[in-house]
């Protein structure tokens, strides 16, 4: 080790006036580990009146608008949606498409992150690889409630009926249900890997029904150098796999719509035009659930700081920018060498009655981040963040209803127009999967930890200053 | 039994629908054991197996012959009669339908005495009960009147033997349909142009060029199977040289028969028949030779009021010169005008300049003698009810509290009838109004024939008979009306073996040496018709009156109303549900009423579609949402007929508007009614309900 | 085989040097490689304190997987349609466009699940190092276990110690899973 | 198994409709509903294009007042020889017939994705929003076709070229050992059409009526260009005098 490089960040000891502005970034602010532990463990255990009153008021949501309107959905029909001919896809699909679009963020921030070693992500994968999970429960259940017999769902299921007929390995529809099965195990599997230190830590440190709860889960871990291979091995296969199930499942959700005979739908750009999509919707939410968690978590204002939403906010930018791009590229070739079917369509998305939805999917998708996310000061606002991610979500919401039921309604056949209008049941059980969704991220916050401290510590170790002339600069070393 | 039948209930089901059928055929009425063999039959018992039965359709007079194929006893679907001359098999809405009226949930169910009119509260009675009613009211003599609808034929006859027996005046027969064919003013004008009161038939197989005045051919009038099927024909060119025919229309709003013409012409309600008398003179000038005189006609001056050109009447004139087998056909909105008879006239008279009499491709006498009443005739009757000259009142096969005009006062009349017996098989309208009720078995359940065909080119006897064993405690009229023992029949059977006994010497389709073989082939093929066609030519007449028809213009602010029977007919067609969703051809609205404008007009009063719209005439008013219908007259609105039902059960209570209310009581010559000639005024409500229609609007009219 | 005792030494966070020259010391006492196993709640690579490279089977396991998952996606794509032949949309019956998604998607689904199962079922598996534990290790501290004769018992008390060490004697490890 | 397939193709059921005598007077439509049990729905539902119609009367205008002409066209499931609806179902509820080579619909089998009606591009596909056939009170539901499934909710619904009679016909003439004969199997809509506008019969046959009549200058396919090979053949009307 060379004697002008001393780890001047990495002591515990405060650092030099000097460095004073460095620690405003979490790698430069080291804890001990033993702190750290301490803060996570801390938020974890911490509940509030206001956190109970909002975990009641969830679950009575969820079990009224969601599973009770499921329940009546069941008993009476699809027909108390707002579905009709020809908009045989509504609200069910979108929400559908929308959920899966935001479990997408895990496994980028978590997956692409970890392979390009971008060191901002530490404190937040493991808050993104919730929100896949827990956006792809959410997003599982819309083809079940889409389903006019959803007591049949399991049909679909690859295993021979009485007569050997096995499912339709040709529809799109089977390719979603082997991409998001794919999908939500493995994204499960990847949350699980890198939590097993972090739960270790935790069962050392608790008693009780936590205790046996952790020590189930953390499957002996010790911290030998084994596991420590084996997890590296793993992590690492999961980290180059996952990449490619990712773009496949939004590019296979893409395909129910591209597969199908209907103007405005038959694109091949819509794979990747979706993937940019999700990406888009995926890490705006990330910073979503990041300002709320800083906001509400306890210790999470160590954990995550301006520098974090400031870097995300910058891929927004980024996704909104490609989004933009793409969308762009769909509309052109669309409309200059489309049929008079989609150009009516194209028309009718920016003229019809419900154009209104189009344009707010534009000024929330493209003006709003590109006014505002060019600016550092505002990226590092963390309501101005939390207002501009909510927006590009209900845009990206917008583009998949415009998509959705609005290119449905307007087909080859004008006899057979229809307008689409959601109905109260829909809308409720959208509402109740959101409810779901939140429900389910309030009880893991206190469930497991929120930050993966190890990855957090490692990065601390792996971040020393450098001096530099007159000037210290930051320096990142490879430790694995 | 629940609503709802599982596959294990539903075998059950079909299971005692069967045992039910063999039950009721040898208990519930001792007449039935007569016919037993056909409910022995072994396919009968046989599970699985369809059995098929020719009857005819009773849902209008046109009298088509059906198959229902029938399955366990079950009446499961109507198709045509492939050998019978009105439909060749074939069948419209209306007939295909015929099912739901037989198994309608709200069909009365048995014999009862209405507490009081207008009111639900019905005490069942014994059928036993109700025949000493009826004996003692048909003692009335001529004090006792029968209102009867246009089918079937064997009530009218029979009725028409019993008012002879007793002593009662002629029962009347009348129904909106006959309204809107215009079919008294078509009798009249035949026998003054052919000398013999008869209703007209039109080969349109042979034409070649066919001008409709105002003929909904292809809907309602007369016979629309056997006009759409004659109309396929003429449509058709074949490789042996036959053309194509042509089609003109002359009728302010484009129907559907306007609808498949070559040509459209939206004439002003009212100068079909000046316009006829016009292009004559043209014809004349082109070497036709008229039997009237239209030298006097001004052709300028008519083709002005009519709303075309002289241009027009001229290629009209140039096209029906080269055609060799034109025909003229006078349809019911051309009739109903104060000036119909002169239409019917001047249009009859083309077809007979045309020299196509008797022949293919020409005009035929049908041998269906106007046996129907004149709504004059009906005035008569309301006449003599309200001045207490009519004690009792016996009603079958129609229902005039919902089709004739309100203003016409027979409602108001009945209080004034001492007891008014209702042979309705639903509880329609003027079944409210009655204070007996003894339904007549539905068409499917019943004996009879049908014999008056406007659309045969042959004379028939459509024979009708069971298909099922009856549903409900009803009990046919003809038997109720025969247990009077006034006439030398045992029972309807009988009667009808009777009346068709003279044809089994005629030759025909069906031959037989003795009545209960021919009774079984009658039965088995549909009825009795002659191998050839053969229909009577009319004969020529002399000089005609050649009257123009006077056509006045709407005045300012006020509006042309056309009414136009649907896929509903005369209204009875509104509980049938599958009827209530069979989109209507020019609209697709299903289940309501609408007015339908001219856009045009429509946004000179600001209407958008769905508005509700008040329509107020001199005898009425209704609302009804706006249909902007793009192919009507600016100054004219129409309003379908058929639904604003007040009773007749689930389907067709309190849906639409019945525009009747509309109509004033006023006649023409001929004794029709001139609803031609109704003046509406618009009145927006500011309200608005959505049609329900199949069609896309944004997508057809591009109007969001 | 008499019970070897286990000794723990735990060095604090920082003093990853102090281990690697812990490890150095024990090697040069005659302790093998073998007897050793570090034990850290950070990660620390194998070069970092010249241990040996460390030997996983979860690559193999996943290839394995990938390889099953592959084959069961032929068998649906291909095998399946023979079963009961259905023409569906003019297309063949075994169709090769779109068996390519289904053979990624199975492969993948076999390859992560059976790396999971590698690690399941690598962790559950009783290892051959010195066993032991310290509920300090997760706060960051580096745990060196080995097995000792107990004749080098002072000698490795000085220079473990000497390095900052803390010992502990006879380390057990408490019930950490579930059996 | 191919050579089997092979083996059962004996004929090609198709349809050919004459626009130059349709008068769209919807008594096809009717005559559908009556024979393949098809519930209706009311007026609500209906008004919000939930109709179920096997096959519906589409109804343009061409030209301006007063020359508004109005276009009838009869449109049902065109059972097409490469169906869009067929591939996207993911439990095969929506297949094409080696038989009959026509497309089936097996509602037992569907679990109410819409995919299919989606991908439909004549939208002749319906779905039960409702349990509307359960809903028919007793005892209109007497004349339901036993030969018809009664769907329940959650199916999707379609034309059947009324495949229940292509097989009473073929059973007719197996038991007495011939081939069908043309004209021996009419669906509900061809028999009642009063114009005789609906043809069917098998295609495969030249010398069938439908064979004959699909062979005119006139004919023409729905969306031709979408390369579906529908079943059911068009015959543009004829506009002119004597054309």
């Amino acid at each position: 080790m060379a004697a002008e490089v001393k780890p001047i960040a990495n002591t515990l000891h405060t650092p030099s006036e000097e460095h004073e502005e460095l620690r405003e970034q979490l790698m430069f602010d080291p804890r001990p580990r033993e702190e750290l532990n301490r803060m996570v463990l801390d938020s974890m255990t911490h509940t509030t009146p206001r956190y109970w009153t909002a975990v009641g008021v969830l679950t009575v949501l969820v079990l009224t608008l969601l599973l009770g309107m499921w329940g009546y959905l069941i008993f009476t029909g699809i027909g108390i949606s707002g579905e009709r001919r020809p908009n045989y896809w509504g609200i069910f699909i979108v929400t559908f498409v929308f959920w899966i679009g935001i479990s997408h963020a895990g496994t980028f921030v978590s997956a692409i992150l970890r392979v390009f070693k971008a060191e901002f992500r530490r404190p937040f994968t493991r808050a993104a690889e919730l929100m896949t999970t827990f956006g792809l429960a959410a997003g599982a259940l819309w083809p079940l409630i889409h389903l006019g017999r959803v007591w049949v769902f399991y049909w679909m299921i690859p295993y021979p009926n009485a007569r050997w007929l096995w499912p339709n390995f040709r529809s799109p529809l089977v390719w979603d249900l082997l991409a998001i099965t794919t999908y939500l195990l493995s994204s499960t599997i990847y949350l699980f890997l890198p939590l097993l230190p972090d739960l270790a830590m935790a069962r050392d440190r608790t008693t009780g029904w936590r205790h046996a709860i952790y020590r189930a889960l953390a499957l002996g871990w010790r911290g030998t150098e084994a596991e420590w291979a084996r997890l590296r091995k793993a992590i690492s296969i999961f980290a180059f796999a996952i990449i490619p199930v990712m773009f496949s499942v939004h590019t296979i959700v893409s395909w129910d719509f591209a597969m199908g005979m209907v103007g405005g739908w038959n694109s091949t750009i819509f794979g990747p035009y979706f993937i940019i999509g999700a990406i888009l919707s995926g890490v705006s939410a990330v910073i979503t659930i990041l300002v709320v968690l800083r906001a509400t978590l306890k210790n999470m204002t160590y954990f995550i700081r301006p520098e974090h939403i400031d870097a995300l906010g910058k891929l927004v930018l980024v996704f909104s920018m490609a989004w933009a791009y793409f969308f762009f590229n769909d509309y052109l070739v669309q409309w200059y060498g489309g049929h008079d079917v989609v150009r009516a369509l194209l028309s009718f998305h920016a003229s019809g009655p419900d154009a209104w939805i189009w344009y707010c999917m534009l000024l929330f998708n493209i003006v709003i981040p590109w006014l505002t996310l060019w600016n550092k000061k505002l990226r590092r606002t963390p309501w101005v963040m939390l207002v501009v991610t909510l927006l590009i979500n209900v845009g990206m919401y917008f583009e998949r209803y415009t998509i959705i039921p609005l290119t449905l309604g307007h087909q080859r056949m004008p006899f057979d127009w229809g307008e689409y209008s959601p109905r109260f049941p829909e809308i409720s059980l959208a509402l109740g999967s959101l409810c779901l969704f939140m429900l389910l991220y309030l009880l893991a916050s206190r469930l497991i930890p929120m930050v993966p401290v190890w990855e957090v510590r490692e990065g601390q170790e792996a971040h020393l200053v450098r001096k530099v002339g007159k000037t210290v600069v930051p320096t990142v070393s490879e430790l694995d | 039994m629940s609503d709802t039948i599982s596959r294990r209930n539903f075998l059950k089901l079909t299971g005692l629908g069967a045992a039910g059928a063999a039950l009721t055929g040898c208990g519930k009425a001792a007449r039935y054991v007569t016919r037993r063999p056909y409910y022995d039959m072994p396919e009968y018992g046989a599970l699985g197996e369809s059995t098929y039965f020719a009857t005819t359709c009773g849902e209008c007079p046109a009298g088509c012959g059906l198959i229902m194929r029938t399955f366990e006893g079950r009446a499961i679907k109507a198709e045509g009669n492939p050998q019978h001359p009105v439909n060749m098999g074939k069948l419209c809405s209306r007939g295909l339908v015929g099912v739901q009226g037989l198994y309608n949930p709200d069909r009365i169910k048995g014999p009862g005495r209405r507490a009081q009119r207008g009111h639900d509260q019905v005490t069942a009675l014994d059928w036993n009960a109700a025949l000493d009613v009826v004996k003692q009211a048909l003692g009335g003599g001529q004090k006792v009147a029968f209102f009867l609808g246009l089918s079937p034929d064997h009530i009218a006859d029979l009725t028409a033997e019993l008012a002879q027996a007793i002593g009662a005046p002629a029962p009347v027969r009348y129904g909106a349909l006959g309204m809107f064919d215009g079919r008294a003013g078509l009798a009249e004008a035949c026998r003054q142009v052919f000398g013999e009161a008869r209703l007209p038939y039109f080969d349109l197989a042979g034409a070649d060029l066919v001008i409709s005045f105002g003929a909904n051919f292809l809907e309602t009038w007369l016979s629309p199977v056997a006009y759409t099927r004659g109309y396929s024909q003429f449509r058709r060119s074949a490789a042996t040289g036959k053309r194509r025919g042509y089609f003109i229309s002359l009728e302010a709003r484009r129907s559907l028969t306007s609808g498949v013409a070559d040509e459209w012409y939206p004439v002003a309600p009212g100068s079909e028949g000046l316009a006829a008398l016009a292009l004559g003179r043209l014809l004349a000038e082109r070497g036709w030779a008229l039997p009237l005189d239209a030298s006097a006609v001004d052709v300028d001056a008519a083709a002005q009021a009519a709303g075309m050109t002289r241009a027009q009447l001229e290629h009209l004139a140039d096209l029906a010169s080269q055609a060799a087998h034109p025909l003229f056909i006078p349809g019911g909105n051309a009739l109903a005008h104060a000036g119909g008879l002169a239409a019917a006239r001047s249009i009859l008279a083309l077809n007979l300049a045309a020299g196509a009499l008797g022949q293919p491709g020409g005009l035929y006498l049908s041998p269906a003698a106007a046996d129907s009443s004149s709504l004059r005739d009906v005035q008569a009757l309301v006449d003599r009810m309200r001045t207490g000259q009519v004690e009792t009142l016996f009603i079958h096969g129609v229902n005039p509290v919902f089709e004739l005009p309100p203003a016409l006062g027979f409602t108001e009349a009945l209080s004034n009838v001492k007891q008014v017996i209702s042979f309705a098989s639903f509880p329609d309208e003027t079944a409210l109004q009655s204070d007996y009720l003894l339904p007549d078995h539905t068409p499917l359940e019943s004996w009879g024939y049908q014999r008056t065909l406007a659309g045969a080119d042959r004379p028939v006897y459509s024979a009708q008979q069971p298909v099922v064993v009856p549903l409900y405690d009803t009990r046919s009229s003809a038997d109720v009306l025969l247990s009077a023992g006034l006439l030398p029949y045992s029972d309807e059977v009988d009667f009808i073996q009777k009346k068709i006994a003279p044809l089994i010497t005629q030759g025909g389709n069906v031959q037989a040496t003795e009545i209960a073989t021919f009774w079984a082939r009658f039965l088995q093929s549909g009825g009795w018709w002659p191998v050839q066609a053969a229909l009577a030519a009319p004969s020529a007449p002399a000089g005609l009156e050649a009257a123009a028809p006077q056509a006045a213009a709407a005045p300012e602010g006020q509006f042309h109303l056309v009414t136009y029977p649907t896929q509903m007919g005369d209204g009875r067609g509104a509980n049938r549900p599958w009827l209530q969703e069979t989109p209507n051809p020019s609209t697709t609205v299903v289940w309501n009423t609408w007015v339908e404008i001219n856009p045009a007009t429509a946004d000179a009063l600001g209407l958008k579609n769905d508005d509700i719209v008040k329509v107020k005439s001199s005898a009425g008013e209704v609302e009804a949402a706006v249909y902007r219908f793009p192919a009507i007259r600016p100054d004219t609105v129409a309003i379908p007929f058929g639904q604003g039902h007040t009773a007749l059960g689930r389907w067709a209570e309190g849906r639409g508007a019945n525009p009747a209310l509309l109509l004033a009581p006023a006649l023409n010559e001929a004794g029709d009614l001139a609803f031609g000639d109704t003046l509406v005024t618009l009145t927006p409500t500011g309200r608005r309900r959505p049609l329900a229609k199949l069609e896309s609007t944004a997508g057809v009219y591009g109007e969001h | 085989m008499a019970r070897r005792i286990i000794h723990l030494a735990l060095f604090k966070e920082d003093q990853v040097d102090e281990t690697a020259e812990a490890l150095e010391a024990l090697r040069g006492m005659g302790i093998v490689d073998r007897d050793i196993s570090v034990i850290s709640g950070t990660p620390f690579s194998e070069k970092m304190l010249g241990r040996p490279m460390t030997w996983t089977r979860v690559p193999i396991i996943a290839i394995a997987g990938a390889v099953v998952g592959f084959l069961v996606a032929a068998f649906l794509n291909f095998g399946t349609p023979l079963l009961y032949p259905i023409r569906v949309g003019g297309m063949a019956l075994q169709t090769i466009p779109t068996s390519f998604v289904i053979f990624f998607e199975l492969t993948m689904l076999g390859l992560l699940i059976s790396t999971f199962i590698g690690v399941f079922v690598e962790s559950i598996s009783p290892s051959y190092g010195p066993a032991g534990y310290d509920p300090r290790i997760s706060d960051g501290q580096i745990g060196v276990l080995f097995w000792a004769p107990p004749e080098l018992d002072p000698k490795l008390h000085e220079t473990l110690t000497g390095l900052g060490a803390e010992i502990i004697h006879g380390t057990e490890t408490k019930k950490l899973w579930l059996f | 198994m191919a050579e089997q397939i092979k083996e059962q193709v004996n004929e090609r059921w198709g349809m050919v409709i004459d626009m130059n005598l349709c008068t769209g007077c919807n008594a096809c439509v009717t005559a559908c509903a009556m024979e393949n049990n098809i519930p209706w729905v009311g007026e609500d539902d209906a008004g919000y294009g939930r109709g179920i119609y096997w096959m519906r009367i589409q109804r343009y205008w061409e030209g301006e007042y007063p020359e508004t002409t109005p276009s009838y066209q009869p449109v049902m499931c065109q059972q097409c020889g490469h169906a869009p609806c067929e591939p996207v179902c993911p439990v095969f509820a929506t297949v094409h017939s080696e038989e009959e080579q026509i497309n089936l619909q097996v509602y037992n089998r569907c679990i109410g994705t819409r995919y299919c009606a989606n991908n439909c591009p004549y939208f002749a596909r319906s779905f039960n929003w409702f349990d509307y056939s359960y809903q028919i009170p007793e005892p209109l539901n007497y004349y339901l076709n036993p030969n018809v499934t009664v769907r329940r909710r959650g199916v999707m619904e379609k034309c059947t070229f009324c495949v229940q009679r292509i097989h009473a016909g073929q059973e007719q003439a197996k038991a007495q050992g011939r081939a069908v004969r043309d004209g021996e199997v009419v669906p509900a809509c061809a028999q009642a059409c009063p114009a005789d506008a609906i043809i069917f019969g098998d295609l495969s046959d030249p010398n069938s009526r439908v064979s004959q009549a699909a062979r005119s200058q006139r004919s023409y396919t729905l969306l031709e260009a979408l390369g579906t090979e529908p079943k059911v053949i068009y015959l543009k009307g004829e506009g002119t005098y004597g054309g």
